[in-house]
């Protein structure tokens, strides 16, 4: 059984210079509160791995505009422009990456495979300094894993095992960031008694979860 | 008729009943106005969510129900919810029938541009990469010229997006084919002639004895 | 809209010689109308790859029984001796695969992906002929992709679009398979109309399935 | 008290609240009848299901809820149903907390041989080789002799099931902990001594000055 922690109290637990795998497609499926949290702590030095970086005044866009963050993994930023500029004048550091190699690096990592063989890329400025290797007479880019040292996930609903279940296009990265951070904190919109998820509803097993955030008031 | 509208009308009649498809953000987005729906096509955004419909009548949007885009959606009957992982499995792994986008220039090889322009404009390549190089059938969607100058060019000068050739142009003057040979014209839009086609085309454009009129849906 | 077969028809469908993925796990979630009805049909010179052989007089033990098969990929058949004598009277080849590899090798040749760098058989019998590759300075093995002609598939519920829900344990490898067959029949335990499973339950969506088998009389 | 029990209870004392488990087929399930319901303990099966519970009433056996030997068992609150791909992701990912395994061999590596007797007994690996690679814990579990031959030798003559050194040898005489060093005798079994674990022991075992007696859970 878990206790479920303070937004504030989670965010004292992640450290400036901490790496983030953060769950959300267009701040949809993002853990807003935690992110909140974290720019009132004034977290510094963070490298957030995510599928975007949102808008300014949404989910990731949030961390940006209070300059937390000083790299970002992304496969789109298009929607941030602030985000553009920062990492046009070299204020932020932005590695781009397919959004299906993206989610297939943090799998492997959090699998324990020891990187993704990948037509996605080949022949273009993705592959530049990578290994490939021929497989059936097909060449594929060897992407590596990727892990980090916290994953922050949003879920639909909880219970205090840490067993969780996301809603539509809320599922996005977060079961697969579930996999891939040391510590994995979830923020669910509901949490409910042991046993009252179904075994077959549950997306992500509560052993991968490491604490629960509180219910918003 | 606008031009974005005419092309959204000929990309709709190349959609077959039961099929799945990704429409990009923005034009490629408008296609699905004019699938009728008995047609039992099952539209999906790389975020997730098979079977995204309409967006609903204002106060029944769901936050956790969105397109790629971050707009709302709604959700057939039949509609599947499905993570990252699972929606890039199944475009790289071409369970995707068809994928229609946008494109910043497509040259004589049937390649395509369309995630950056250096030094001025870099969203990233989103699961474009991934779109062209794993759908079945990848259908460019666009203007047929930006600011004055063709998009269709002998070889494209910005970063490629796959190796593979893309299968169907449509712009709002024709309908070309990519092929082993080069570019085929076979179609021109009501009221334009083959004349105008070649002068609004910076490509060299194979040009058979028959050219048909597009059909719109 | 997929209308739903008599398993006779099915077998019917599935010639000599035919490579089948076949969902379970010591029988626990194997489609057995389906194989009852390629015991019927007299079906010969199969390939069978699923995690295990099951028994004598259950699941794939009774197409094993039966003489239908020349080729099992699987992880064990320590409980079907009727296979092992087989295998070592040279009549049944038989190509053992570590369980984990073994699901990750149909993954990869279900979403596209060019093998598996795993680190589970090195050093040992099954590091065999294979390449390796070094990544972040460990070795992994890559092992290859295995798609099939045909995925059968046993389930809990369907509805006529074809999404599936698995319960329990008898999901094991049926989610992954239904990635990797190039046809793909479903045998679920009760078909509902569609609209009837709510999207966040589905766990493999109907554009995935082929055809449905009807429910047992 | 036979030796398989004693064995299963020593096992059990290595157990940790919270800890995910998964215990192999035979001697090795025993163990779960020893761990007390309140350490929080998942018992987890590589065909699915983290929260594997007891045998159920005679009568309420579910067909969809097995152990890995087909047996039948019971959900505990809390319980997730998983599949094979994440089932072995959790496993070779190093979420896995323990592994409990059988052994045919174990040598002064610590290196662990159960999966195969050339010409004699070829079962399969089954999940031991991801098992033992990616455990966080890897436990053996055994009678130390078969049929009078010690099992504990200076080096596998049967083929390894994985490089990795297991973390410890629980036999009906002893616990034996593989070390750079070599096996070190930690433990002997009640009213057992330390020649007669040298006696049946063709390893050579380093003896430390303090060899505590077995703590039976």
């Amino acid at each position: 059984m878990k206790g479920a922690l303070r937004p504030a109290a989670a965010a004292e637990m992640i450290p400036d210079g901490a790496s983030l795998l953060i769950g959300g497609f267009m701040a949809v499926g993002t853990p807003e509160r935690l992110i909140d949290a974290l720019v009132a702590r004034g977290a510094k030095d963070l490298t957030v791995i995510a599928n975007d970086a949102a808008m300014p005044g949404r989910g990731i866009g949030k961390l940006v505009t209070a300059r937390a963050v000083s790299r970002v993994v992304a496969s789109h930023i298009g929607l941030n422009p602030e985000l553009q500029k920062l990492m046009i004048a070299g204020e932020i550091e932005v590695e781009l990456v397919p959004q299906g190699t993206l989610v297939e690096r943090i799998r492997a990592g959090g699998v324990g495979l020891g990187g993704v063989l990948t037509p996605t890329g080949l022949g273009t400025e993705v592959e530049q300094g990578k290994q490939k290797v021929e497989v059936g007479g097909r060449t594929f880019l060897v992407e590596e894993p990727i892990t980090a040292d916290f994953a922050l996930l949003a879920a639909y609903q909880a219970d205090y095992v840490g067993n969780l279940c996301y809603s539509l296009t809320a599922h996005n990265f977060n079961p697969t960031m579930a996999l891939a951070g040391r510590t994995v904190i979830a923020e669910p919109a509901s949490i409910v008694p042991v046993g009252v998820i179904p075994p077959d509803a549950v997306k992500t097993p509560g052993v991968l979860v490491d604490h629960l955030i509180v219910r918003a008031a | 008729m606008d031009a974005k509208e005419l092309i959204a009308r000929r990309v709709a009649h190349e959609i077959r009943p039961g099929m799945l498809v990704n429409l990009g953000i923005g034009l490629p987005s408008m296609v699905a106005n004019y699938v009728p729906a008995e047609l039992g096509v099952f539209f999906q955004a790389e975020n997730g969510v098979i079977g995204l419909g309409a967006r609903p009548p204002e106060g029944m949007e769901d936050e956790n129900l969105t397109d790629a885009g971050g707009g709302f959606v709604s959700a057939v009957p039949g509609a599947a919810s499905i993570d990252s992982a699972m929606s890039f499995g199944l475009i790289r792994g071409g369970h995707l029938d068809m994928t229609v986008l946008g494109g910043l220039e497509i040259d004589e090889a049937g390649q395509l541009a369309n995630w950056k322009v250096p030094g001025k404009m870099v969203p990233g390549m989103g699961g474009a990469m991934d779109l062209v190089t794993g759908a079945a059938r990848v259908i460019v969607a666009m203007q047929h010229a930006a600011r004055g100058a063709s998009k269709i060019v002998p070889r494209c000068t910005l970063p490629l997006t796959s190796l593979r050739r893309i299968d169907l142009v449509v712009t709002e003057l024709a309908v070309i084919e990519p092929t082993e040979e080069g570019l085929v014209l076979r179609e021109h839009a009501p009221g334009v002639s083959v004349e105008d086609i070649r002068a609004a085309t910076a490509a060299s454009l194979i040009v058979p004895a028959e050219i048909a009129e597009m059909q719109l849906a």
